[in-house]
């Protein structure tokens, strides 16, 4: 397996190794020299002196599901840019950057009228009923 | 295909006679052993370097805030309180480790170790000098954008397993945020590799020269926007102030690591301060010309020429001016970002995302747009060389 | 000698985090094993030289889809075992003994047909010498503006079908369902 | 060690676990975890077959394909499931067999 060169990667794994032995470490270390004496009170959560009710694993809003699914549709394409994008200047060296940039246009502007989309139907808008209750109150102030 | 520090220690004569002695003497090729140990050396120098840097920028912070509102800082331990950040780690390593009693203890240990891993990773290929770069890999910038996600699932756990509202709160917000300003400061980079024509940091710092008007930021309009885009995003991505909603002490006590105490809390805060400096040095090799330095004095070339001096010596000279120049503009960008965070105004959640999707992800989108049009109608030439050019053409007619 | 050591630190990482994505109870700890082991899966893929799907698996799994998959457990009530109003258990739903069978008969049943393709590629190992890992970025590159070009382009209209498609179905509606 | 045979046993490992998870679980997005092993198999396999049979890089398109596939159909089924989940209260897989009778 002479062949395969992988020692590129070796700061990578032991970049990783190190980060696990630094946080371990100082965890460790600590666990030797500091105090251990929990108080059922102490190992509560703090909620600002109330004693907590109930769990916090509770529903969340949509909306963050929202943002998140806007995001993993651009990481997507941000993916598939990224090799395109780097051959784009030896393209145009070559004289096909036109070619190139008709097909990356097309593809980002695609991407574009979902992004218009989402804008339009307000999935961006992070407070969804804003405009309605202004609308709201300015009906009932007339 | 990939330049790492160990093949810039391998133009030197004593590393090839090392290998071959050891090769002799063990029995077998040792230049992978050879490659292991100067790799882990210099592994070790980066994390112990990029850790008093995090330490120091505790400190900076702290000292920087003191000056700006008219104040002392930190000044008892050490001379003028330089030494304050070691007095906060052994207390940090003193404190009780307290575990919530409801609390998922699994992610709740696991969560400050993935934070420092995704961070420590991304140290791979921050581009310190030429020859220091601990790897050159051909994805480098793609690679660091992957790791530096892990964080977001650091924090995210973070919050989740804590069993507190705060922290969940925090969690969910400091995820959200995360995720979404990845995507202007992704879109930036692609504009930047479109116009280096090249994923690794050698290439998109070797399209730049070491002159202002030979950096990205100068090269068009575009790039000159997107390197604010970058910025700003970065900002959010590592929660920095006025972004620092999922730790909003005034909201939500200290958001996703209110639960977290001594050196559990201590390694959440390692790693986003050790993130700032990389995203700063992210934004250094992007756009304002990386280790690149004035009159192409890093390659040494000129040091042999002129006085005569050994190639490797000058070359190591040179690696020394190219880590300068890198370190002054990422700590320039560093003061930027603690200044920054006390002179604005948190941003409302509403207003964040608002700024995300609304603003930045449509500009850095017509940035994207902007260069492609830009290196297909100029052939890829900067705006000064274009200004240059004209005026030359206009100066060779008359 | 370190390219065996990574296959082998990779390869555990893959197969550990999808056994205990199988064997783990708790929804969320499934989750976290099954990053990892698609982090693994990263690791395996630059043993064999292909660094741009490395890097593209970390920012599309670790970033995205863990991300997305945590959001959308906490959006469905988190972790918490209850009971919803129709009397089902909600979340804890990860199996009992019966679907375990019928799970592991389905797994002989598969991993007998594959065992059958791939036995002959295991029989006749080819010992011949690896070519050497190449510069794949611009070769993806060039390869997805000339050849594949139209892959390209559809996978953009078909990345504005989810986002759409997702976006009207988990919109929140004002009317109550019942 | 890194030959065809041992990257096709462990997408082979990674298949089944996919098929266990898949079958096992009653809960939708624990589904959808199986789902995407069982992606991840089949594209860990189109690259071992390109590095070790004809060494082009169609493999490689096929994989980034899968992964992106793989991301939109994340997308989808998780934003049914939010909604199946705002409608019923629950993400029991039993629970969404309305249109059986």
């Amino acid at each position: 397996m002479s062949t395969l060169n992988l020692d590129v990667y070796m700061p990578v794994v032991i970049l990783i190794v190190l980060a696990t032995l630094v946080a371990g470490g100082s965890l460790l270390v600590g666990g030797l020299i500091r105090p251990h004496n929990p108080t059922k009170l102490k190992e509560t959560a703090y909620e600002c002196g109330e004693e907590p009710i109930g769990t916090a694993w509770a529903n969340f809003n949509v909306r963050f599901y929202v943002i998140a699914l806007i995001f993993i549709i651009f990481d997507v394409e941000s993916s598939l840019m990224f090799p395109v994008a780097a051959v784009f200047k030896r393209f145009n060296e070559i004289g096909l950057g036109g070619t190139l940039l008709m097909s990356v246009l097309t593809f980002v502007l695609v991407l574009v009228a979902g992004l218009v989309y989402c804008w339009k139907k307000g999935d961006l808008d992070w407070v969804k009923s804003f405009h309605a209750t202004k609308v709201n109150i300015a009906a009932k102030e007339k | 295909m990939n330049s790492t520090i160990f093949s810039y220690f391998s133009q030197s004569k004593e590393l090839s006679t090392i290998i071959s002695g050891l090769s002799k003497s063990l029995g077998f090729d040792a230049t992978s052993l050879v490659a292991f140990i100067v790799f882990a050396i210099a592994c070790l120098v980066v994390v112990g370097a990029l850790a008093t840097i995090g330490g120091l920028g505790t400190y900076a912070e702290r000292k920087i805030s003191a000056d700006l509102q008219a104040r002392q800082g930190p000044n008892r331990v050490g001379p003028y309180g330089i030494l304050q950040f070691l007095a906060d780690g052994v207390k940090m390593i003193l404190k009780e480790d307290i575990i919530p009693a409801n609390a998922d203890r699994f992610t709740f240990i696991l969560a400050p170790f993935l934070c420092m891993i995704g961070v420590f990773a991304t140290l791979a290929v921050v581009p310190f000098s030429s020859g220091f770069t601990l790897t050159d890999l051909n994805v480098g910038i793609f690679y660091l954008v992957g790791m530096a996600s892990l964080v977001g699932v650091g924090v995210f756990l973070g919050g989740y397993s804590s069993n507190s509202k705060w922290s969940m709160l925090g969690g969910m917000r400091g995820a959200s945020q995360i995720i979404s300003y990845e995507i202007p400061a992704t879109i930036t980079i692609i504009s930047i590799v479109l116009l280096a024509g090249g994923l690794s940091m050698g290439t998109l710092i070797g399209g730049q020269g070491g002159m202002p008007q030979e950096w990205y930021m100068f090269h068009n309009p575009f790039a000159f926007i997107g390197f604010f885009v970058y910025f700003i995003s970065a900002l959010a991505e590592t929660n920095r102030a006025p972004f620092d909603l999922p730790e909003a002490e005034s909201e939500l006590v200290s958001g996703y690591h209110t639960e977290y105490s001594g050196m559990r809390f201590g390694l959440f805060a390692l790693a986003e301060y050790i993130e700032v400096f990389v995203v700063c040095g992210v934004a250094t090799a992007l756009f304002l010309g990386g280790y690149k330095v004035p009159f192409e004095l890093g390659t040494g070339a000129i040091l042999v020429e002129k006085l005569g001096l050994d190639i490797m010596l000058a070359k190591n000279i040179g690696q020394v001016l190219e880590l300068g120049s890198f370190f002054t503009k990422t700590f320039a960008l560093y003061y930027v970002v603690i200044w920054v965070r006390w002179t604005l105004p948190r941003l409302r959640v509403d207003q964040l995302m608002t700024l995300c999707w609304k603003y930045l992800t449509p500009i850095a989108i017509f940035n994207l747009l902007g260069c492609a049009v830009w290196m297909y109608a100029f052939n890829g030439k900067s705006i000064y060389s274009l200004i240059f050019e004209t005026a030359s053409t206009v100066a060779g007619h008359h | 000698m370190f390219s065996n050591t990574l296959f082998m630190l990779s390869a555990a990482l893959t197969l550990g985090g999808a056994f205990a994505v199988v064997y783990s109870q708790n929804l969320m700890h499934a989750c976290i094993y099954l990053l990892a082991s698609l982090f693994g899966v990263a690791g395996l893929y630059a043993c064999i030289g292909a660094d741009f799907l490395a890097a593209t698996q970390l920012v599309v799994y670790a970033g995205g889809v863990v991300i997305l998959m945590l959001f959308a457990i906490m959006l469905t009530g988190g972790t918490g075992n209850k009971i919803n109003r129709y009397g089902l258990e909600k979340v804890a739903a990860m199996g009992n003994k019966k679907t375990y069978f019928t799970a592991g008969f389905a797994a002989v049943v598969t991993s007998l047909i594959i065992l059958k393709i791939i036995a002959s590629v295991l029989r006749a190992q080819p010992s011949k010498e690896l070519a050497a890992n190449q510069v794949t970025v611009e070769k993806l590159g060039t390869l997805l503006a000339t050849d594949h070009i139209l892959a390209f382009e559809i996978s953009s209209v078909m990345l504005l079908g989810a986002l759409v498609g997702a976006a009207i179905i988990s919109r929140p509606r004002k009317e109550k369902h019942d | 060690m890194i030959n065809l045979g041992s990257y096709l046993i462990i997408s082979f490992a990674l298949f089944i676990c996919g098929i266990l998870v898949m079958v096992a679980r009653k809960n939708i997005i624990a589904i959808l975890l199986g789902i995407e092993l069982i992606l991840n198999a089949s594209a860990l396999n189109f690259v071992a077959y390109t590095k070790f049979m004809n060494n082009n890089l169609d493999g490689h398109i096929m994989s980034l394909f899968i992964i992106v596939t793989a991301a939109a159909e994340a997308a989808v089924g998780l934003g049914i499931v939010i909604r199946f989940f705002q409608l019923r209260e629950s993400i029991h897989i039993d629970d969404a067999a309305t249109l059986q009778n």
